[in-house]
């Protein structure tokens, strides 16, 4: 570790003296021996070569470095391929399958498609790419663009030494970004603090969230001096209520994320069994339809991820909608006043779509990518971020409520089928056309298992046992929220959530799960039916 | 209560143990006693400091506008509903509110509903069985054998309700005047000291009408009617007092002909023509 | 108005209606009268559809063979129902059992006749109570008030009367009689109290054990055709 | 019994949660058969599959292996993925006689006369992984997290005193279970990031099995935990795993195996190619349960060549010390106690979803059925030759085990 | 329908129950026979495998019809009756591994292995008496029933029903899943119990005791089935009828509801229990996934295929559905849940009453006055 880090800071100061990589167009000869060495080396050697590589002011190093980071760089093996061919570098431009596109590293010709067998791959591992981020990233440190210096700059706390000290404090100087200059700022201050004891660093430390800054006044409190000590224990005293508060937050954003997972799969639940009383097993199935069009999208979309996850979204539903719609034309128009025999026909069909899926498509996951502008997280501090693909889901989850909530309240849908549900012969006999509207709510029950598919895919697994994973807990969900009413399903979904969320830091996730089922047998011992439960005459019937 | 001292309460898990519900009390006045009930539903007071004394024996009968309270009433009888505040004493001995739906039943408080229900997937026979006064804890009720008394009484009621032929048919099938009939013979089957009847005679043609009234009037004295109808020609012969709720209270009581010629009861209930 | 002819019903095995003729003659209130249990509800039902029939006709406004509808196409053609025991969807707000039958209306109207507000004032007052909270006799009127929204041609009241309150179900009956007189509405009408029926029908039909035994104008109804076969 | 075709029973699901990762291998010992058949069978004789479906059940597994033995008549048995089928599927083929080869990793602690274990131990797997991380990468402060069953308690247990034998500190250790198919692992990942964040060089373990490798993967690019910063070794995600994972994110997370499809051997793209060949598909992966499979079908080939007869008792003795190539290119040979000598490999995934080998071991190293760092099992041995025969053998009081009794009558 | 004989008497006067109990003796029977008697290379020959396999059939049929008791005739769709039959075959399973001793693999005389194996120092004090076989089998019954009663307690009083009882019978399976998972229980995870010895001094692996279990099995099935039958038979069945039809009324009759259901309810789950104890020797191992919520869903779907409330449904329902998995998952191991989920979608579709209800004689109701059912050789026909 200590090896590394100040050879890497060598590094960064040689290359902070270098204005930009070099111009100079270096001879071939030079490159090919600098890259065989680099593929010959040992990885504890190999850090220096990069450097040397680096240095070697050739204008193609960067792609070289940035190739060999990403585990790109190849040599055509020198006793294999055609003759010409072996014993070149090349750069892997696809490395699926067992033909990889390359190019020449030096030329940058393209070579075609050449067998596994015969590219012999640069080996790189976790340490030697930290390396060459940095390497990479202290030359971003002098660029134009404001929010990769930022970068560069976060990346430096915790790893300036002396050295570096002098040279970020003449980069302050000319840095115009404020931004960037507090960073700069911290980074230095953590260096004081940890190296020098400098008391005045304390107090720019003395509000930061960051965990290096934090490291250093710990280390601070172990100083001799008690002025230096007492300041950095009130420092850390301070970070430490506000981390309680972000923790708090993130606790509860957990908690709501999950909700919304939750809420997400009942939903549509909450219509076929709550409100049309098909105690629908194939649930989960219909959920991973939607799933699998996210991934099929995207194997229709090949590199436009955020687009097919969004053409994803009609599709996921229209797909499981007609699944949907088959499920009831063929089997649960059959079942009318009998709602306990329809959990036995979809137990069948689930069993059935499960298995159609490992034969048709695989018995493995499928890979659904996560679009960049749904990867990460976006951060309110530094110990507070927030995940985006969740964020997505939590308002996809309110919106998909807030639609239903529409179609149930505010069309003539809404309001046919729970006449056709609570009393069907009557329900026909005032025109009401009972089949379309059993036909039209179990698709959109489904279509909307199908929309929580499509979100799904952006957490959890694709593959064939994603239904099975979630409908346990998306019955438990309806009945808990109180069986017919769509408030309950969200209530209980976040609340759901919440409380196993509170709980997990406390007691452990398989604790929590525990708690979270008891919790539910024993609420509903005091609301037997439910959170928001159907009261009066009414609901005894 | 807290789910410690029930489970500490071994008398409410099995029944052998619980002590058999002592006899109603009359010595001191009346069978069934309300006194300043009131009961609302999200604000609505369905009954509004409602005052009721029924004596022993006798035979009363309770009209009043649609949603007067009357089915409400009798809910809050039956241990279905509680009232907001309020006391109802059966006998001297029972306090109503105290109690849940079984044990006032077995005091002998028998009800038949206003919307017919029977035990559909049961035949008519076992119907009348069941609600046959016997021990009704789940120990005897498991090993219970039909006496040959009991078959009779069985017989007998059915006869009374005309459904000796459906005996053995499921009671689902039954035709809604059938099965308002199967209710009062469950009803009878019951034996109660107090019988509460909420419409009777829906359904029924005239002569029909004409028998229940009968049956009724002959149990008027053994035992204690309350008689819910909206049937006028019906009230009038079988009432003797008659008691008029409105709004959750009551509008006027006394004999038939008083009542009906009430203004007030005219206005909101009788309307002219009647 | 509806014609039945040689009808025949059975319940599984149960033969309940016998080869039953039947003439609702158009613009009048036709009452059906029998004791408990000859099948009255059984008619109703096939008429409606919720029961089908073995064989025979049932001919609406002349032409219509109404065995071979769906139910939910009957009330398209303007037959209102009003089941015995009520039938409100229990679940259902009062204003929402009565926008259920909004769907079937000629005129394509999506509001409630102010008409029925008029007649039963307490759906307008208990509006946003649920079907199942009301009391018996205000289930009774839901009923009769939702069948009247879809302004039916012909109307089917099974014991309309039943746990409503005199006044109110003598009002019932003028309105009966006003719709009958001032739209030329038909009426098939169930009913087991003789005043009523003579105060507001034309015509009755008895039923007997599944078969219709006697048919008149309601002068007709003689006090021997009640002793024979609506006493016990 | 000798004529017609020997019987290779399959005994892995085909349905239900563990399908995901069985019915591959399923597919594997198809192929190696088929190519057998077209190299003409063994001893002169075909070979014929008898798949059956256990379907994810464990009691089902004891039925059906009942069912090959007992009904089918197989001559062996290729078998199991989760420890607790083959604990459901251990006395049948002990009271029957039969031979089961189980090829994935497991906790050890077990020595069967009717089983070859051709997974790792958790010294081939577990404990080079930690040295590796220990030594090479400098790590300090370790995570252990895995899903609430016994592989993953016993390895975390197993490697919990070993990591306090090399002076890691208790507070140093967080240890972490969940349920089976786990998928939200929003704070636990947080915390994970704050314990790592003490300024230490901090490690995840994991062995998180099945499903709940997807989202909990998900969460850690999401919440942006870098393999720089805090890498991951597992022990029970390989190449099939990460075929249903977006890896971008992943690169440089590790695996610790015994052989990854990366590796670069021609025994390996001939296994690669043929492998494509018999599934029809490109993309087709390989992995270290499969590479398993093939080392045990080997090893009972050549012993029943040996043996000259596929009886049980005859190839069980032949094939202790027979070696056979593995795919890395180097030989694993079957061991007194059964299970059998590996390489050890570390890899770090790449955004191809495959891995990029970082770490080797020097040599193979041989299974060991009973653990060195557990109280219980330390002075424990397994030698099923004779005149030891015995797969729980005490060196102190010099018995064998719970046979003891048996021995004694 | 007798209603004037004894409670306990009344099911043998059936002829429904006359018939069960002649098919199930005649095929426990001759099952023992064949496999006694013929040589092993006969055609006729029961193996000991198949007397294993109908022995597990028979237990799950027991499972069935507790299940069937609750459902059918009390309408209390359990779906945890799982965790019931679970925790029978936990104490059974205790009791086997007591009884090996010191033959485990370290040798420890009163440790289990996985205890060893877990660093354990004694054993835990629920772990006590299971060395005696009494002690153990009154467990069986008394595991599950206080789980039962105490359950049934709290979700009765609360008058918790429907899905909503559902619903938590799901959530208590769930979580008793989840916490037997967890090896800190004591129950040895996830590997559950295995690896038995003997059965009350019997080796288990003996042909003899393996011919035991199922005989045991067949007779207490047959007990279980006639206490069903005497309890739905008998007043109480028509209480719970009314119950299950309409909970409140009953209550206006004067009938405490709350305790009908919980007294069939625990002895439902006993029963359960003793399926899952006899379960257990015979399939050799019993893990936490026996209290996986879809374990309890497929019994539910078992009652429903054969037909609900006639609990000799539920005995075909069990034996179909498991029957159909043995030979599917071994003929079609890549396509049997094909033929699995299209069987439950045809029975529901097509047989509105399960297959019990392709047998027409036995399910006609009978007179007070005995009316002779219409034949039965029509009825098994
Ligand atoms: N659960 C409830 N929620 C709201 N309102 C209720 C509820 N129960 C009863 N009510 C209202 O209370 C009033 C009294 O009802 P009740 O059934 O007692 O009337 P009733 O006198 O029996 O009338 P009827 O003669 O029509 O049967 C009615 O207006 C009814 O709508
Ligand atoms: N679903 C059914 N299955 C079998 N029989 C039935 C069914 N419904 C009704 N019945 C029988 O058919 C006959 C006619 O019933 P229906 O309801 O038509 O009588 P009703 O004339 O309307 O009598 P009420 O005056 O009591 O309303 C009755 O004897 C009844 O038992
Ligand atoms: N043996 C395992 N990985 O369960
Ligand atoms: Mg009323
Ligand atoms: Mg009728």
């Amino acid at each position: 570790m200590s090896i590394i880090r100040s050879l890497k800071q060598l590094l960064i100061v040689c290359l902070l003296s270098l204005p930009v990589l070099g111009h100079a167009q270096a001879n071939d000869e030079q490159a090919q021996s600098l890259l065989t060495q680099l593929a010959e080396s040992s990885y504890g050697q190999k850090g220096k070569i990069a450097g040397e590589i680096a240095r070697s002011g050739d204008e193609r190093a960067r792609g070289w470095l940035e190739a060999f980071s990403a585990g790109k760089l190849a040599r055509i093996e020198p006793s294999k391929g055609d003759a010409e061919g072996s014993g070149k570098f090349v750069i892997v431009l696809s490395n699926r399958g067992r033909n990889w596109k390359v190019q020449d590293a030096l030329t940058g010709d393209d070579l075609g498609e050449i067998s596994r067998r015969d590219l012999d791959s640069i080996r790189v591992n976790n340490s030697l790419r930290s390396e060459i981020d940095g390497i990479l990233s202290v030359i971003d440190l002098t660029v134009n663009d404001a929010d990769k210096r930022l970068a560069a700059a976060r990346g430096l706390r915790g790893n300036v030494d002396e050295a570096m000290a002098k040279k970020l404090t003449e980069l302050m100087a000319s840095e115009e970004d404020a931004d960037v200059k507090a960073t700069l700022n911290e980074a230095l201050a953590i260096y004081k603090v940890e190296e020098q004891g400098d008391l005045s660093a304390v107090k720019t430390l003395s509000g930061s969230l960051n965990s290096e800054a934090r490291a250093a006044l710990n280390s601070a409190t172990y100083s001799d001096d008690p002025a230096l000590k007492q300041a950095a224990r009130d420092a850390l005293a301070s970070i430490e209520t506000k981390l309680k508060w972000n923790r708090a937050a993130e606790t509860l954003y957990f908690g709501l994320s999950l909700g919304s997972v939750l809420v997400l799969a009942a939903i549509g639940l909450a219509i076929t069994f709550g409100v049309m009383g098909v105690i629908n097993m194939a649930h989960g199935e219909l959920i991973m339809l939607g799933a699998y069009t996210t991934w099929g999208m995207q194997q229709m979309l090949p590199g436009q991820p955020g687009l097919a996850l969004i053409l994803s979204i009609p599709a996921g539903f229209l797909v499981s909608a007609l699944a949907g719609v088959a499920i009831e034309r063929s089997v649960i128009q059959f079942l009318k006043g009998r709602p306990l025999e329809t959990l036995l026909a979809t137990f069948g069909i689930s069993l059935v779509l499960q298995q159609l899926v490992r034969t048709v498509i695989s018995p493995l996951n499928r890979t659904v990518v996560t679009p960049d502008w749904m990867s990460g997280s976006i951060m309110v501090n530094e110990a507070l971020s927030l995940t985006l693909n969740r964020l997505y889901i939590i308002g996809f989850a309110l919106v998909v409520f807030v639609g239903l909530m529409l179609i149930m309240r505010k069309t003539r849908l809404g309001l046919e089928v729970r006449a056709v549900t609570q009393n069907r012969a009557m329900a026909r006999s005032m025109g009401i056309k009972a089949t379309k509207v059993d036909i039209m709510t179990f698709a959109l029950g489904s279509g909307v298992a199908g929309l929580a598919g499509v979100a799904l895919s952006q957490i959890t697994n694709v593959g064939p046992n994603l239904g099975q994973n979630y409908i346990i807990d998306s019955f438990m969900v309806v009945v808990f929220g109180g069986v017919g009413n769509l408030w309950g399903t969200l209530v209980a979904g976040l609340s759901l959530g919440t409380i196993n969320q509170l709980l997990e830091p406390w007691a452990g996730a398989v604790l929590a799960k525990i708690l979270v089922l008891v919790f539910i047998i024993l609420f509903i011992q005091k609301r037997p039916r439910g959170l928001f439960p159907q009261k009066g005459r009414a609901a005894e019937g | 209560m807290s789910i410690m001292s029930e489970l500490t309460h071994r008398d409410r898990v099995f029944d052998f143990l619980t002590p058999t519900a002592s006899p109603v009390d009359v010595r001191h006045g009346p069978i069934l006693y309300l006194e300043d009930v009131t009961v609302s539903f999200d604000g609505f007071k369905a009954i509004n400091n409602l005052n009721l004394t029924i004596d022993d024996g006798e035979l009363r009968c309770i009209i009043g506008p649609n949603g007067a309270g009357k089915t409400t009433m009798m809910d809050i009888i039956t241990g279905k509903t509680r009232p907001d505040v309020g006391s109802v004493w059966f006998g001297s001995r029972h306090n109503l509110l105290t109690m849940n739906e079984p044990d006032i039943a077995s005091l002998g408080i028998g009800r038949k509903f206003q919307k017919p229900t029977v035990f559909e997937a049961l035949t008519v026979f076992e119907n009348l069985e069941l609600a046959m006064a016997t021990d009704k804890r789940v120990l005897p009720t498991l090993t219970a054998r039909l006496t040959g008394e009991a078959r009779a009484r069985i017989d007998e009621v059915l006869t009374t309700i005309g459904l000796t032929d459906l005996r053995h048919r499921e009671a689902g099938i039954l035709s809604h005047g059938q099965k308002q009939w199967l209710e009062i013979g469950m009803l009878l089957m019951q034996k109660p000291r107090l019988l509460l009847v909420d419409e009777p005679v829906a359904g029924m043609t005239e002569q029909e009408m004409e028998r229940t009234a009968e049956l009724l009037t002959s149990l008027a004295g053994k035992q204690s009617v309350v008689v819910v109808e909206h049937d006028m020609g019906f009230v009038r012969s079988i009432a003797r007092t008659v008691t008029v709720l409105h709004q959750g209270s009551v509008l006027a009581e006394g004999s038939m002909d008083d009542v009906s010629n009430d203004p007030k009861v005219i206005e909101v209930y009788l309307g002219e023509g009647a | 108005m509806l014609k039945i002819e040689k009808l025949n019903q059975f319940y599984g095995e149960s033969h309940t209606l016998w080869d039953l003729d039947l003439d609702v003659p158009q613009g009048q209130c036709t009452c059906v009268m029998g004791r408990n249990g000859v099948g009255k509800t059984t008619l109703m039902k096939c008429v409606m559809g919720e029961e089908s029939v073995k064989d025979g006709s049932i001919l609406f406004a002349g032409d219509v063979e109404l065995t071979q509808r769906k139910i939910e196409d009957r009330s398209r053609l303007g037959i209102g129902y009003v089941p015995q025991g009520r039938q409100v969807f229990p679940l259902l707000t009062v204003e929402e059992n009565l926008r259920t039958g909004l769907a079937v209306r000629q005129d394509g109207s999506k509001t409630i006749p102010e008409r029925v507000y008029e007649l039963f004032p307490v759906l307008r007052e208990m509006k946003n109570r649920r079907g199942g909270d009301l009391s018996g006799g205000q289930q009774q009127q839901l009923a009769i008030g939702r069948a009247l929204v879809i302004e039916p041609r012909l109307l089917i009241l099974d014991e309309p009367g039943e746990g409503i309150q005199p006044n109110i179900v003598a009002q019932i009956g003028e309105v009966i009689r006003k719709l009958i007189e001032e739209d030329g509405l038909t009426v098939l009408l169930v009913e087991q109290k003789l005043p009523f029926a003579r105060k507001y029908a034309d015509r009755f039909a008895i039923m007997d054990r599944g078969r219709r035994v006697a048919e008149g104008e309601i002068a007709e109804l003689s006090d021997a055709l009640i002793k024979q076969h609506l006493t016990v | 019994a000798d004529e017609g075709p020997i019987k290779v029973g399959i005994l892995h699901s085909l349905s239900g949660t563990m399908a995901i990762s069985e019915s591959t291998l399923k597919d594997t010992m198809l192929m190696l058969i088929k190519e057998q058949n077209e190299n003409g069978g063994l001893l002169g004789r075909k070979l014929e599959p008898v798949v059956v479906d256990p379907a994810s059940n464990w009691p089902l597994f004891a039925e059906k292996a009942r069912e090959l033995l007992a009904k089918d008549k197989v001559d062996v048995i290729f078998g199991n993925w989760t420890s607790v089928s083959r604990k459901s599927v251990l006395p049948v083929v002990e009271e029957l006689n039969g031979l089961l080869f189980y090829p994935v990793q497991y906790e050890g602690e077990e020595s069967s006369e009717n089983v070859f274990y051709t997974g790792a131990a958790p010294n081939q797997q577990a404990i080079p992984a930690v040295n590796y991380l220990m030594n090479q990468v400098g790590v300090k402060r370790w995570v252990l997290a895995g899903t609430d069953y016994v592989y993953p308690r016993t390895t975390n247990k197993i490697l919990e005193a070993y990591l306090k034998d090399h002076g890691v500190a208790d507070e140093d250790i967080m240890v972490n279970y969940t349920p089976f198919g786990h998928s939200n692992w929003q704070s636990i990942v947080s915390d994970i990031k704050t314990f790592g964040s003490q300024g230490k060089k901090t490690a995840v373990v994991s062995t998180i099995n099945g499903d709940a490798n997807v989202p909990f993967y998900r969460e850690l690019a999401n919440q942006g935990i870098k393999a720089e910063d805090i890498p991951v070794v597992a022990f029970s995600v390989g190449e099939q795993e990460l075929s249903g994972i977006d890896t971008g994110p992943l690169v440089g997370h590790l695996a610790a195996w015994n052989y990854f499809m990366s590796v670069d051997t021609d025994a390996n793209y001939d296994f690669i190619d043929k492998w494509v060949a018999y599934t029809g598909k490109e993309d087709a992966v390989t992995n270290d349960p499969m590479e398993a499979h093939y080392i045990g079908f080997n090893m009972w080939k050549e012993a029943v060549k040996k043996a000259g007869t596929t009886d049980v008792d005859a190839v069980k003795d032949a094939i202790i010390g027979v070696s056979v190539p593995n795919l890395t290119g180097g030989y694993a040979t079957m061991m007194p106690n059964h299970h059998i000598t590996k390489p050890v490999l570390i890899g770090e995934i790449q955004d191809n979803g495959q891995f990029s080998v970082v770490w080797q071991t020097p040599s193979t190293v041989a299974g060991d059925a009973w653990s060195d760092y557990l109280p219980g099992s330390k002075d424990l041995i397994s030698d099923w030759r004779k005149p030891l025969h015995c797969g729980n053998y005490n060196v102190v009081t010099k018995s064998c085990g719970g046979k003891s009794e048996v021995a004694a009558e | 329908m007798n209603y004037s004989q004894s409670w306990l008497t009344r099911p043998f006067t059936e002829r429904s129950t006359q018939i069960f109990l002649g098919v199930l003796f005649l095929a426990v029977m001759v099952v023992s026979v064949l496999h006694l008697v013929m040589p092993e290379g006969s055609a006729l020959y029961v193996s000991s495998y198949t007397v294993t396999l109908l022995g597990k059939y028979l237990c799950y049929a027991l499972l069935a019809v507790a299940v069937d008791l609750v459902w059918g005739y009390l309408g209390i769709l359990s779906l945890g009756h799982g965790a019931f039959f679970a925790l029978g075959g936990y104490a059974m399973g205790m009791y086997l591994m007591r009884q090996i001793g010191d033959r485990g693999v370290y040798g420890d005389p009163t440790l289990p292995d996985f205890m060893v194996f877990l660093n354990w120092d004694s054993l835990p004090w629920y772990w006590h008496g299971f060395d005696m076989a009494w002690f153990a089998f009154i467990m069986v019954l008394l595991a599950p029933g206080l789980l039962a009663l105490v359950f049934g307690f709290l979700a009765f009083r609360s008058r918790v029903t429907g899905v909503y009882l559902s619903i938590i019978t799901q959530a208590l399976t769930f979580a008793l899943m989840l916490a037997f998972f967890r090896n800190e229980m004591g129950f040895g995870g996830n590997n559950g119990l295995t690896d038995f010895k003997d059965i009350l001094g019997f080796d288990l692996r003996t042909d003899a005791a393996r011919l035991g279990l199922f005989i045991a099995t067949g007779i207490a099935l047959a007990v279980g089935y006639v206490i069903c039958r005497a309890i739905v038979t008998s007043k109480l069945g028509r209480v719970s009828v009314a119950c299950r039809d309409a909970e409140a009324r009953t209550r206006f009759l004067g009938y405490r509801v709350e305790r009908v259901q919980l007294f069939v309810f625990v002895v439902s789950a006993m029963l359960a229990g003793v399926a899952g104890a006899l379960y257990v020797p015979q399939v050799g191992i019993i893990n936490p996934s026996e209290f996986s919520p879809l374990f309890s869903i497929e019994i539910v779907v078992w009652v429903a295929l054969g037909g609900r409330a006639t609990l000799y449904g539920a005995v075909i329902g069990a034996i179909i559905v498991n029957y159909a998995k043995t030979v599917f998952t071994g003929i079609l191991p890549d396509a049997w849940l094909f033929a699995l989920g299209a069987l439950f979608v045809l029975v529901t579709v097509f047989l509105p009453k399960g297959i019990a209800g392709l047998l027409p004689g036995l399910k006609k109701k009978t007179d007070d006055e005995s009316e002779a059912p219409t034949s039965g050789k029509e009825a098994t026909a």
